[in-house]
């Protein structure tokens, strides 16, 4: 199950949802927003996603993490707007019979979200520029 | 599938948007593959990347670069992502 | 940052001590007391720990943690005495600057923990029966 | 070091503990090293495992079995820990 908010996350709420009688690991990942970026001082980030296409893909990637590393439940959140530094990007929770299919599958997800799924992150610097992440030589016209 | 004048909504995402300057605009173009609608549309989203750094999708579900596009389809240009 | 507590653990409290502006990922592994183990419904778990060895041993724990995969802060929390299904026994959080060393340092900790602390743990199962993990034939008595 | 009597406080924990009936004893053996201490005891704490899967403190300090133990000491022998 995957998600896609403008509110901020409520972990301690999702964690709940997962929880198991059978379940005897829980792993967690959450993605916070950190004050600097390849050697720049970020003062805030902003996510935009393609929501349907997230959570499609989203699902397949949990499918994909079920099947490798057998886990109870998992679920994960993607947040998007405006994020100040500190606030909480992303929460993916895998609970599991034993730790090592909750590690194992709570690190597949968020790899796999991070390089498949059409979320981009625009960051705000201290300096007053602006860039997309992974993006900045990517069209003609540099930063905005 | 040979290229022929076709009627193609496009939908460009984060900096291709900004670059744009709207998020979506119907076209009339002359393409045959997704491929086609990226290089056709470099003036509007203005990527210096190859194609195979962005990824593709048609009518809301991803893509080769390699699909066909038919008369009618909606195709979303995504740039380099970076989620989490 | 290592503790004992007969309280049940505050996983929201101990993540929010771990906040940081420079940390752009946390990783948490939680043990959750679950109602089988090796095919045994269990009923219920008690945990005893000599508490001076499990904070030093526990602290040395972290520090090779931190050698191995730098981490920005970490904690970790076990609980003792009787524990019911679902209850939370250990609470490990990992804040880092990337996901890989929160990940790492996480797994480093949890796994080390489980090897090295003096804890033991009583299974009380379903049937009435009851024993120590890891223990089960070393004491001419078996099972208590 | 070579055996000799000595007075040792040896503390038991969990599944020894249940088997000595206490927690703590103090006793007058002839030993040399912590590995001693564990072999004098096991009618006390009844364990049948090798001391290698089993763990030994001294004075609050973990230990070696090859430690060597010394009047007054206080031994605290650790059946296989399950933490987590």
């Amino acid at each position: 199950m995957i998600e896609v908010t403008t509110d901020p996350i409520d972990a301690q709420a999702l964690k709940n949802q997962l929880c198991n009688p059978g379940a005897g690991g829980f792993c967690s990942f959450e993605g916070w927003v950190r004050n600097e970026n390849e050697g720049r001082a970020v003062e805030r980030l902003e996510y935009e996603a393609f929501e349907p296409l997230v959570l499609s893909e989203g699902q397949q990637v949990l499918v994909e993490a079920l099947q490798r590393f057998p886990y109870l439940d998992a679920r994960c959140v993607h947040r998007t707007g405006l994020l100040e530094i500190g606030d909480m990007a992303v929460w993916v929770g895998v609970a599991a019979a034993h730790r090592d299919e909750a590690f194992k599958a709570c690190r597949y997800i968020i790899d796999e979200l991070k390089i498949r799924l059409p979320i981009w992150k625009k960051e705000h610097y201290v300096d007053g520029d602006s860039g997309w992440v992974n993006c900045e030589r990517c069209a003609e016209h540099g930063r905005h | 599938m040979s290229a022929s004048v076709k009627t193609i909504t496009v939908r460009y995402f984060a900096m291709f948007r900004e670059h744009a300057g709207v998020g979506e605009e119907t076209l009339r173009l002359d393409v045959a593959t997704a491929k086609d609608v990226y290089e056709q549309t470099r003036p509007r989203h203005g990527s210096k990347e190859p194609n195979g750094h962005c990824k593709v999708a048609i009518n809301e579900e991803m893509a080769d670069w390699s699909s066909p596009v038919n008369d009618g389809d909606v195709v979303l240009l995504f740039p380099p992502v970076a989620g989490g």
